[in-house]
């Protein structure tokens, strides 16, 4: 067979022979194929990952395993990822969806972790095209089909939209696990004399060689790639989560591993290469859907809902029985041996036996040349002065207000279960998602955010901002920030000038997560996102966990009582580039993004955490997509009251209204809290901005916007 | 008061109950799964929410036609008290111990969200705590919650009080605005003809706490404990 | 002993509103088929069983519709059994 | 133009994993009818559509098929067309 024809590139292939000093059999292409593709070994991406801060006070396990774990009291930990579900999601809207939710599962789960909260972030085409909407439906159907059923509720996420995403939209799939830290399940535990089980679904021919399909261009005809899609069950991994759960409990179980991409071949070759022995498999052994599958579909498929096992020998009863009592099967498909091998047969002959370090890490990396785009400066040429202030101003903010990325959003999280499971404080619709961990009685707080258009105008900037976002909003609601999970989705890295957005973007958001001591503890990376026609911005999407000790000392928004002052923090001035009101008026996307001062975002999220934590604000929003008129309109609608809103301005009305970028936020804060809320902001930029009361958000000199108005306007 | 959620495989609500039902009333709460039976003489039994049987082919068909409902059927002859959550009120509708059908919602697709609804009587073992006509908030979490019968057994139904829950707005009025899936009457909670037998869509169990936004469902649980320790 | 197939079709009964029905038909008169006057969505499923005849065959598939695959209050069912599997 | 019905049944590719029926099969299993040697579960789709010939009924119904009722990767369509409503 031709490397090529298996996905391989002439080094690589080249890498194996002199590995092997033989030629490899057609099957072991073929694997080498799937397991060098971009999506499994981040070939193109792995020098930049190593910028990210991995390690920190609570980091009990970084990136590497299936999950990252942080540290969250009392010996307990969160376990939790973001993965993309993109190319399958285009082509197959609903099952792509659906089984990037049940794959993200399995990963928390194999962690030792009880699946507690989801989120999603999506990315979808031009809001007007047929197409998008069609796409939306089946994704958000196919997101709630899978995890309303599974019963894992998904308590927040994120959703844009913009022409750039009309043939590859995002699906970025979060998932969040409570563990005991010593009862973690780890891929580096296998030892010889052990036995490999399979648990879960039978093995079919559904996606096939899927991970080598996500990390190509998607064709123009899609539906080419018909075999490549998986199907999913949420029945079976319900019975797949508690059934592991339990094995785990039992203690019958000394490691475990979901089968993702490329199934079988990697979940075994990696427990293989991280535990420091051999393993051999019996291809013969393994429960097939249909019963004429060659070696290479067997250990490629990506059938859904299957987990691989170590068990001792003399646990395997035991564990065949539990799975019996589930209704699942299970079946021992090989031994752990001394050595570093991994092999396979079938009809009892050897199809493959490659050194497990090498499937896993021997891919050469590779480093694609870097260039500043061409046009970067041009893309920065932007003054407000381009735009005319609008005549009406009420106008103007409904219309923003209306616009789909900020508003609209109840059909997507009204057609999930948030609340399964009663652990849900804050299910979605705020700046961030907070869970109650009943183990230990503490809150978790998770901010989802993206920020496309700044990235691309200044990657460096959008990166560091994007996860700045997130932190301030962890820092807002009382959190702690404990860790930071991002997921990578971009266009080819094969253009000179798209690499080096990426390469910056990573940068920025290595900088500003080291700077703010917010540990990267896993993630994900999803490249080759174009097509002949458009490719995506660069979107890099990240999830910031945090901590708030005790239930008091969250402080939650849309809380506004009459006779509350209300509180700009931070810059009256930021920017319109990349805005949402620069998108939404003028439909063009230039400018530079505000420069980031990581002294002040720290100041920023030392002094909203003590806002929350000694109760100096009743309502208190970070300032994000929209600016302080959207935060404004919010929290009226949310409070259900209105407010007077003077102030000097100091600046253009619409870049003091709009303007987005820095730490900021909104406060209502009582009268008796005045005081002590002052000091606490003093030397940080702090203007009081009104009053809460009335009917309407009455902002003087510009607009006046009634509560049922907004509400019209935010399609509630 | 002895409890005993039922926990059929795809249900995902049952540890939800178990954890509200022994925080509210402190009572020993045992789950059983579908496949034991049901030996304890529990003085409620729970038939939770969730997706028994993935909600193939109708939801909780399947479930209802499991060996330990004839156990639960038993009970239900008892006198015992027998409670079905969202699934769980499909199942008993499905299995015959309720009358009815529970239909695909009239706009197709899952909806999650806090929910109104009206106690209709106070005189049930369910709801003695309550003030008639009184407001709850329990939310919803279904695709299939629209309560159908045929038109001449509704109107029975009516007649003999068996409605003990209706979707409302928070001035407990009803109408087709407040009413999230259609179902007929508004219904969203019915009694068997005995009284001891409560379907409901609603989730009582996720009104129970009020850091989660809501405790409502307190006053059901206490209701139930109420009346069975009266007995 | 030889194997037949059944073919059950399960729809609502009239008089039952199918809203899955109702919904693809908005849908598809927003997609521009203004030309279709009613949609109705079921279930279809197909049975492969053992059985000693055509007839035995049939009196199978009826019960196992009574037992689980129909709910006679709002569904009515049609089957068709062929022989072979 | 004349008023036509199609009837539209729409079942898992030969392959794909159909677990409705697998869980109906156990479910049935489970009730005693051991003779039954396999299950699938699809979905079935009544149209009531006016053309102007039973071929542009025939049509009409594909392209339903393709644009919303059907997803080409993982099922499979039988359509049959009848004149009258
Ligand atoms: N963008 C990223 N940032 C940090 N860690 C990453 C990123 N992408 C991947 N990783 C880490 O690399 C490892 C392999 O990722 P992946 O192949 O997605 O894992 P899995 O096979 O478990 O799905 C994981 O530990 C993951 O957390
Ligand atoms: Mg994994």
């Amino acid at each position: 067979m031709d490397y090529a024809k298996a996905g391989l590139r002439r080094e690589e292939f080249e890498a194996i022979r002199s590995a092997l000093k033989r030629e490899p059999t057609d099957c072991e292409l073929l694997v080498m194929g799937v397991m060098w593709s971009e999506h499994c070994c981040y070939k193109s991406s792995k020098p930049l990952l190593r910028l990210f801060p991995t390690s920190g006070d609570s980091v009990v396990q970084g990136p590497g395993e299936n999950a990252g774990v942080v540290a969250i009291g009392d010996g307990w930990g969160a376990a939790f990822k973001v993965e993309s579900h993109n190319h399958p999601s285009a082509v197959s809207p609903y099952q792509g969806a659906a089984t990037g939710v049940g794959g993200i599962i399995r990963d928390i789960l194999a962690m030792g972790a009880r699946p507690t909260a989801s989120m999603d972030g999506l990315c979808f085409g031009d809001a007007q095209e047929p197409k998008t909407r069609r796409l939306a439906r089946g994704i958000v159907a196919g997101i709630g089909g899978y995890g309303n059923a599974v019963g894992v509720p998904t308590v927040g996420g994120k959703t844009l939209y913009d022409k750039a995403y009309n043939d590859n939209p995002l699906v970025n799939a979060f998932s969040l696990g409570i563990v005991r830290l010593d009862r973690m399940a780890s891929a580096s535990t296998a030892r010889p004399g052990q036995k490999v089980l399979l648990l879960g679904a039978a093995t079919g021919r559904d996606g096939i060689a899927g991970a080598a399909f996500a990390s190509a261009e998607l064709g123009d005809d899609a539906k080419a790639s018909r075999p490549q899609v998986q199907i999913g069950d949420p029945f079976e991994e319900k019975l797949l989560i508690e059934a592991c759960l339990e094995l785990h409990e039992a203690g019958l179980i000394v490691s475990m591993q979901d089968m993702g991409a490329a199934g079988i071949t990697s979940s075994s070759s990696e427990i293989a290469a991280k535990s420091g022995v051999a393993i051999d498999l019996d291809l013969d052994a393994v429960p097939l859907r249909e019963g004429d599958m060659e070696a290479w579909e067997i250990l490629l498929s990506e059938s859904q809902e299957r987990m691989l096992l170590i068990v001792l020998p003399e646990k395997v009863d035991a564990v065949l029985s539990q799975a019996t009592r589930w209704g699942l099967e299970c079946a021992v498909i090989g031994d752990v041996r001394e050595g570093d091998e991994w092999t396979a047969r079938k009809d009892g002959t050897i199809v493959a036996a490659l050194p497990a370090t090498l499937i896993g890490e021997g891919c050469p990396e590779l480093a694609w040349p870097a260039r500043e785009p061409d046009d970067l400066e041009s893309r920065w040429d932007f003054g407000p002065e381009e735009m005319d202030l609008p005549c009406d101003w009420a106008a103007e903010t409904k219309a923003l207000l209306a616009s789909s990325d900020l508003t609209g959003k109840n059909w997507i999280h009204e057609s999930y279960d948030s609340m399964v499971r009663l652990a849900t404080v804050e299910g979605p619709g705020g700046p961030v998602s907070v869970i109650r961990v009943r183990e230990n009685g503490r809150l978790l707080s998770m901010a989802m955010e993206t920020d496309p258009r700044k990235t691309f105008l200044d990657p460096y900037r959008g990166g560091a901002e994007t996860v700045a976002r997130a932190i301030r909003a962890l820092a807002v609601s009382g959190a702690t920030p404990l860790g930071l999970t991002d997921c990578l989705n971009y266009p080819s890295p094969e253009k000179a000038d798209q690499f080096w957005e990426l390469a910056e973007s990573v940068r920025g958001m290595a900088d500003c997560c080291r700077e703010l001591a917010c540990p990267v503890v896993s993630g994900n990376v999803s490249l080759y996102n174009e097509t002949s026609r458009h490719r995506i911005l660069p979107t890099p999407l990240v999830v910031a966990v945090g901590l708030i000790d005790d239930p008091s000392e969250l402080l939650r928004w849309g809380r506004w009582a009459k006779g509350d002052r209300l509180f700009l923090v931070g810059t009256v001035a930021s920017s319109l580039s990349g805005s949402e009101y620069q998108q939404h008026r003028l439909g063009v996307l230039r400018g530079r993004p505000l420069a980031i001062s990581f002294e002040m975002e720290q100041e920023f999220v030392d002094k909203a955490r003590s806002t929350a934590h000694l109760q100096l604000a009743r309502s208190g929003r970070p300032i994000a997509g929209g600016g302080l008129a959207v935060a404004l309109a919010k929290e009226t609608h949310q409070s259900g009251t209105g407010a007077l809103v003077h102030m000097a301005v100091p600046t253009r009305p619409d870049v003091l209204l709009f303007g987005e970028g820095g730490p900021r936020a909104l406060y209502a804060v009582p009268a008796q809290k005045l005081e002590a809320f002052r000091k606490n902001w003093a030397s940080f930029p702090l203007t009081e901005i009104g009053i809460v009361g009335g009917e309407a958000l009455h902002i003087r000199g510009l607009c006046s916007l009634t509560l049922a108005e907004i509400s019209q306007s935010l399609g509630r | 008061m002895k409890v005993a959620v039922i926990a059929f495989p795809g249900s995902n609500c049952d540890d939800d109950v178990v954890q509200a039902v022994s925080d509210v009333l402190g009572c020993s709460v045992t789950k059983v799964w579908h496949r034991n039976r049901l030996d304890t003489e529990p003085d409620l039994i729970i038939l939770p929410g969730g997706f028994s049987y993935g909600d193939y082919l109708r939801s909780g068909a399947m479930a209802a036609r499991s060996p330990i409902m004839d156990d639960v059927r038993r009970e239900v002859r008892r006198g015992r008290l027998v409670l079905g959550i969202c699934n769980g009120f499909q199942v008993l509708t499905e299995s015959g111990l309720l009358p009815g059908a529970l239909l695909t919602n009239r706009h197709p697709g899952f909806l999650c969200r806090p929910c109104t609804v009206r106690v209709e009587r106070t005189d049930s073992p369910f709801t003695g705590t309550f003030r008639e006509g009184q407001v709850v908030n329990f939310p919803i979490a279904h695709n299939e919650g629209r309560y159908y019968l045929p038109p001449s057994d509704l109107e029975k139904l009516e007649k003999d009080g068996r409605v003990l829950f209706r979707y409302c707005n928070d001035r407990g009025e009803t109408g087709d605005d407040f009413n999230p899936n259609g179902a007929l009457n508004h219904i969203a909670g019915i009694l068997s003809e005995e009284g001891n037998v409560l379907g409901l869509m609603p989730h009582p169990e996720r009104s129970s706490d009020i850091l989660l936004g809501c405790d409502d469902g307190i006053l059901f649980w206490k209701s139930i404990q109420t009346w069975v320790e009266r007995r | 002993m030889a194997v037949y197939r059944a073919f059950v079709t399960i729809t609502l009964k009239k008089g039952v509103l199918d809203s899955q029905g109702k919904a693809v038909a908005s849908s598809l008169h927003d997609m521009g088929y203004g030309k279709l006057e009613e949609v109705r969505v079921g279930r279809y499923v197909e049975l492969a069983l053992e059985a000693a005849s055509h007839d035995e065959a049939l009196t199978m598939t009826e019960s196992i519709c009574d037992d689980l695959l129909v709910n006679d209050l709002i569904e009515e069912r049609r089957i068709e059994v062929v022989t072979g599997p």
